[in-house]
């Protein structure tokens, strides 16, 4: 796919809208202050449509402009579903040929945060987006620990529990608290466990970025708008299928 | 179109007697600039009436073969006759065997024309006629085409209308734009034309690429347009409308133009060219009369501009004025053949945010223009002047606009965009305006139900008020002797009643193009318009 | 506070026998929760006690002196008699000069604690009544100096009241960003606290820079920004009001500490902490009736919590729940000796804004609020679930949010945020928040006057409906025996009857905090705060 | 003045807030192209908050993040006001003593643009935010032309009137038509005049860049909240002191 540009009314125009608080009373030079940000995100010309006052020596602006950046689409790096999507009954079936028992699957949300929603929306039997969650599956046992769980809490429930796979939901990530809770806990997780005998760990929460799974020591990262069928399709893809030393997430390009 | 829903008895207190009283001052006030119409015509007239004759295309460097005979015949025997007898007459002298040729050799000089008499005249008569029937015809099949695709694709699913604009100034941009807009909701699509066209004394050519914050009004485009929202129009299971603008110095062309590739809508105030682009009042009133004439026999809806004297005066002083010029243009809608429900009668919420109570203000405007007008579909026009470069700010606005949309049954809303004080509008731009709209009218368009202003309450006093002083100011106008003979309404737009612009009957551009009709004047158009024998 | 403007007779057609009804069974229901409460006490109670009776402070690790004493006596005594007791009886006995010294001793443990009896008990009943007196004297001055404040500065201008939250997790953040929201406007500043600190069994020490989506709460931080809000009010003239949370484990605690630090408004729920923090249901219960007499006696508002239920339970389905936990909150706060001018009940414009006539929807379940509880001060919370990262859309729905808030007068409105799905608020959001409440409430704040639903409309008929499940919903509780001799609303709690949460009556955090009260037991505070002899 | 940061909640934190659309069907390349094209921008990390799929092959994003850039307010050229403002009583006065006649002045909205209610503003009596316009002020004479005046209408109008300033507004800037029409209309003049004898010339509206006057051509640059005051004052000031040269409008460091 060839270079993009952001397209405000015509193509190649390069248009986008920018707004920001500079911690500066109202001027002129704040205005043009204003534009030289604007100048060095690349933005030229740029256009400080809006300048408020706010408060104390703060303003804040909208500034439009043309950007002169390019956007090659085909140089992304996005975590492509490296899985096919089961149907609850293949997601059974699947587990019953190669385990010949329940999977276990221990989730909740740790650190702080108190945000269960998206956990139960992924584990619960009602689900998300019309998809049963993975109560519902017949050959998945499902711990949910609700809120809250410290790490040792949930390390020491998945060796009760003898858990396959670990959901971890972080939702607040003022402070990279999401990422600083997430490296806890694989850290945790592979202190207690020999590399191969270690459950799947997957994390989950609408701001984390998919391809940070290497970087968080887990195994997949899911985000946005995750729906039930894919965490259980890529679970027992995982685990269900010959058993390979934990490579994180792949990350390929886009073709 | 199905009627707007008609709220029995007025809300507003209204006294019918008063109504009536509004009315009759704009015909009393209109029918003087009617008969000053009926007593000119102009070059705009004229080449309409060629253009509808079957005369298009243009010479090497642009100028439109109707420019270049209109022009030639005009240099021979002048325009108050009307280019008609003359340039039929040539042609049945054997001068040429068809228009286009003749407009060649015309411009060549080769060519002398002349005023046919007697036998030479009713040839002449018969044969032009018969020409410009043929293009009546095509406007009349074109009406039926869209009443016949409406009855098959089907039409716009509710009210208001939402009405869209696009303005790339690229035809070929416009295009995907107008679809996606469709797509996205649209009911109707505007393409504002570029800035200057309105002062062009032609109408330019082909497919264009290079407009000013707008695209020409060209026939190409509207044909190139017209088909690509077809395509949409049978995608979507809804008929798309499409509108441009017959207004500047060659509305009467615009209109014709518009009927040949059936446009849906067409801007077209009485005032409007006058006001905001300084053409001759003459000029404007006589073409005014004669692009409605099409627009009556090609079922376009037209939309009239009292939205813009709220640019430039304020939308709470000036609300009597939007009132005057609607009653106006209904009066000089209906009597040049508009039905009601072809009264697209403009207005605006262009009230102050800042001011107290703003929105309970522009409620009652909205509301006084819908019960004056119960059956006209009434053109709902977005904040524009106290929009600012605060989108956030600006994209309230446009949904507390809806609002008073939902509120006050509007039958076309012209969708506000955030970015209003910024840029023409993005292509993001509008998709968020239309889920603004959308969220509205889902949300709250039933909301009018509960909503009922008190008979003596703020709302009810104010509209009262509002007609209260457009009754007055028409009389002001009526009363108007400031240039003896001269139909007081002109004197009252030389005063700068409108919009606060002073615009004298004798000055502003295009007067040169007007002529008074002499006796034997003769129009063919004019005449199967107004349905003589 | 003047109360909201009061609508005569019911605009919805609610049956007086009905609200009756509503209120018998919440009281029916209430009662036995009270009863349970009455005869248990908490780690936190007594800690809160002994805060009142002026200790605090923490040990180098940060452990508050008021958890290092009670632990103490706790482990040799028990807590079932009340700190009180043995406390007042160390110090007479000599143990130390005063409260301070007698903490670190017994951290130290150098102290052993013991029941007095007789004489004793008699001397350590009245130097602990007066010492814990001294502390609600306390409390009383600071209410006193509230209203001295506001006959002096002023107060809010105009109902609501708006309430801006702060939440950047370091108070020398959150002052100056308090300041400015206060000028642009707030009427009420909430500092929200770092998550997780509901869970902590202690109420953390001094100025604090480093908590999780918002600051802990702590004396010291309480004291800062109500200096600087002072500071802040008499420059604009207006009482600007400030606002925290006795919510979690240490419930009480933070109740005292904010009467002792003037705040005015405290979120207190009956069961936000059971649903939201899995805190045990007797523990919440016990510390709530504390805490809240604290409130009473403290002339602070309560905030209840309804709108939380709609963040996990679909706000349609589950309208008449908040109904319910309204009257619930109701009963808990009058038997705890609050007025109704102090109870500010919650609930929020949560309506998945696709819906049809979610707007209408809205207004209706707001306008049953304000009929049911005419002279609370009702809290109206923004739309939060349905907010996505499209900022436009989510600034355009707290603006219909604004609305409701206009059309149905409520008390206090809590600013909603076009970031709220993305990032704890900018500065810039909250000032575009203010210019969004501004604008609504400026042009259509009179709209009211025009909004009158049909008796039998759809607005109407919605309230009735939900006034009907709620009623059914409590009548289910009262009748709920699932556990032998326990409060019914135990067992409600425990089937996931709010917020869809299950927590039966022997889980959850902080059960071991609670101790059944023994024969003996004494606390001044609560006898104080009671009025007794 | 030291350098600052956008200013999201916290001194330092850097955060902005863009938006713009990429011609690209929605898919997670697309966000992740979104997201290059805010790291091109100096935002790292980026958080795509919103991506909406609009008609065919374009994709709407709302972007939050953290910009690295430094602003340097010092280093802002601003056109700084370097003419005494006057109230009308002083203007009249000046005009008086050292032109010993009326003031002419000849403005109007040339090309195609007819947004007269911004040159209106500052000529018409009626004036602008509480200021009285130009024809307020005795010793000024003012002709206004009005909409989408022609420039050889205009250098003649010029001509005739012995115009000592002219005063041009654009507000129409698609395609640069301000820049353009601006341009044409200053060489004109330098075609017309003997650069002596040349009338001072002003342009105006509310997306011009007041530090261009010199690439213009034009003496000075006007923007957006003007008042006719600044505009009076700046013309009797380059017009009564003793004349200099025609240098463009001058461009200084903020202080
Ligand atoms: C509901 C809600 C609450 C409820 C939570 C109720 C509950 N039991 O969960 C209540 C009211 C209790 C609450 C409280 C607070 N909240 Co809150 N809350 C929200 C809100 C409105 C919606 C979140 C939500 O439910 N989304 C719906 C779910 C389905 O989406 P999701 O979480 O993204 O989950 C999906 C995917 O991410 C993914 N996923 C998520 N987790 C996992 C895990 C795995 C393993 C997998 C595979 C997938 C997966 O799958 C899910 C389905 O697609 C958001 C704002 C918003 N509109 O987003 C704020 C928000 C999340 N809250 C916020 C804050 C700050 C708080 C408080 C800290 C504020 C305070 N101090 O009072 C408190 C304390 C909470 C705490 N201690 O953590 C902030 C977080 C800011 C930040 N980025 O750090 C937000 C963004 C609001 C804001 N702008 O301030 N909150
Ligand atoms: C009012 C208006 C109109 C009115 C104009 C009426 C009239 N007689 O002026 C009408 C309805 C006629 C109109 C028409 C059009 N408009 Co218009 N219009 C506006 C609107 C809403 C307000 C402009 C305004 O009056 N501002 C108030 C004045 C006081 O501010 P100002 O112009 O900035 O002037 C101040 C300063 O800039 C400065 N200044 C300005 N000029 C000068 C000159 C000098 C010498 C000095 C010293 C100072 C100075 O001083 C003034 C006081 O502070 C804007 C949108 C908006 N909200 O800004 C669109 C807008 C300007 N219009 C626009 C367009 C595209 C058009 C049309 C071309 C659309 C169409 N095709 O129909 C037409 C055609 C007009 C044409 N041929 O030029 C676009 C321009 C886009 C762009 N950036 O290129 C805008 C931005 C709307 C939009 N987003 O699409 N418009
Ligand atoms: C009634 C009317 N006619 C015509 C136009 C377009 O005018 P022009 O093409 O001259 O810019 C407008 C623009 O808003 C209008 O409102
Ligand atoms: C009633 C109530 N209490 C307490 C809180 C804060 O709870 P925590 O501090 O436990 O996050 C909230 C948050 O919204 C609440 O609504």
């Amino acid at each position: 796919m060839s270079v993009i540009r952001p397209y405000g009314d015509t193509t190649g125009d390069g248009m986008v809208q920018l707004s920001f608080t500079l911690p500066i009373e109202h001027s002129k030079v704040a205005e043009g202050a204003a534009v030289q940000l604007a100048n060095k995100m690349g933005m030229d010309p740029a256009l400080v449509a809006h300048a408020k006052p706010m408060g104390e020596g703060f303003t804040f602006f909208v500034v439009y402009g043309r950007v002169n950046h390019l956007v090659d689409p085909s140089t992304v790096e996005v975590v492509e579903r490296d899985y096919p999507l089961l149907t609850p009954k293949e997601a059974n079936a699947a587990i019953k040929r190669s385990l010949r028992r329940r999977l276990v699957v221990v989730g909740g949300c740790i650190g702080t945060d108190a945000h269960t929603v998206g956990i139960d929306a992924i584990l619960n039997i009602k689900g998300f987006a019309g998809e049963k969650g993975l109560e519902y599956y017949r050959e998945l046992k499902v711990v949910n620990l609700g809120a809250q769980v410290s790490v040792p809490q949930l390390v020491e429930a998945a060796r009760e529990e003898k858990a396959d796979a670990v959901l971890v939901s972080q939702v607040v990530t003022q402070r990279d608290a999401h990422l600083l809770n997430t490296r806890e806990m694989s850290a945790a997780f592979r202190e207690a466990y020999p590399a191969a005998k270690r459950p799947l760990l997957v994390v989950g929460g609408p701001r984390f970025d998919e391809t940070m799974a290497g970087e968080l020591g887990v195994d997949r990262v899911f985000t946005r708008g995750t729906t039930p069928g894919e965490v259980a399709s890529f679970i027992v893809h995982r685990l269900t299928s010959p058993r390979t030393p934990r490579a994180p997430a792949s990350t390929e390009r886009a073709s | 179109m199905t009627p707007p829903t008609r709220r029995t008895g007025s809300q507003l207190g209204l006294a019918s007697a008063d109504v009536r009283r509004a009315r009759t001052l704009a015909r009393q006030v209109g029918k003087p600039i009617v008969d000053l119409a009926t007593r000119h015509t102009t070059v705009s007239v004229e080449r309409a009436t060629l253009r509808l004759a079957g005369l298009g295309g243009a010479d090497p460097d642009g100028t439109p073969w109707v420019n270049r005979l209109a022009d030639a015949v005009r240099a021979d025997v002048g325009l108050e006759h009307g280019v008609s007898l003359p340039v039929w007459d040539a042609l049945l002298r054997g001068e040429a065997d068809d228009l286009l040729t003749l407009a060649q050799k015309a411009a060549a000089g080769s060519v002398t024309f002349g005023i046919p008499e007697g036998k030479d005249a009713t040839r002449a008569t018969s044969a032009s006629r018969k020409a410009v029937g043929a293009g009546i015809k095509q406007i009349d099949r074109q009406r039926t085409a869209r009443e016949r695709m409406i009855a098959k694709v089907g039409d716009a699913p509710s009210k208001p209308w939402i009405y869209l604009i696009v303005a790339t100034g690229d035809i070929h941009e416009d295009i995907p734009q107008a679809q996606a807009a469709a797509r996205e909701g649209a009911d109707v699509i505007a393409v504002i034309r570029s800035t200057g066209q309105s002062l062009l004394d032609f109408v330019p050519e082909g497919a264009t690429r290079e407009g000013f914050a707008g695209t020409y009004a060209t026939q190409e485009n509207f044909r190139l347009m017209r088909a690509a929202l077809d395509e949409t129009s049978r995608e979507l299971g809804r008929y798309v409308r499409l509108t441009n603008y017959a207004s500047g110095l060659c509305m009467p062309e615009i209109a014709a133009l518009a009927g040949l590739e059936r446009l849906d809508m067409m801007l077209n105030d009485s005032m409007y060219g006058i006001l905001f682009r300084d053409i001759n009042p003459i000029r404007t009133f006589v073409d005014q009369r004669f692009s409605r004439q099409v627009h009556a026999r090609a079922g376009i809806i037209i939309n009239t501009g009292e939205d813009n004297y709220l640019t430039t005066a304020d939308a709470i002083e000036a609300a009597h004025t939007v009132t005057t010029s609607q009653l106006l243009n209904e009066y000089f809608a209906k009597e040049a053949g508009l039905e009601d429900w072809q009264l697209g009668l403009g207005h605006a919420f262009e009230i102050d945010p800042e001011v107290p109570d703003s929105f309970r203000l522009e409620l009652a405007h909205a509301m006084l223009a819908r019960e004056l007008f119960p059956d006209a579909p009434l053109k709902w026009m977005p904040p524009t002047r106290h929009m600012t470069g605060d989108i956030f700010k600006g994209y309230l606005l446009d949904g507390f606009f809806n609002l008073v949309g939902a509120l006050t049954g509007q039958g076309i809303l012209l969708v506000g965009m955030m970015t209003e004080a910024v840029v023409t509008p993005w292509i993001s731009d509008r998709d968020l305006a239309l889920q603004n709209v959308r969220y509205v009218m889902n949300a709250a368009g039933k909301l009018h139900e509960d909503f009922h202003p008190a008979p003596d309450g703020f709302i009810a006093n104010r509209a009262r008020e509002v007609l209260g002083e457009a009754v007055g100011l028409l009389e002001e106008i009526k009363a108007d002797r400031t240039v003896a003979g001269q139909p007081p309404l002109l004197s009252a737009i030389a005063d700068g009643t409108f919009g606060l612009m002073k615009r004298p009957a004798d000055k502003g551009r295009g007067l040169d193009g007007v002529a008074r009709k002499a006796a034997d004047y003769y129009n063919p158009a004019t005449q199967i318009l107004e349905g003589e024998a």
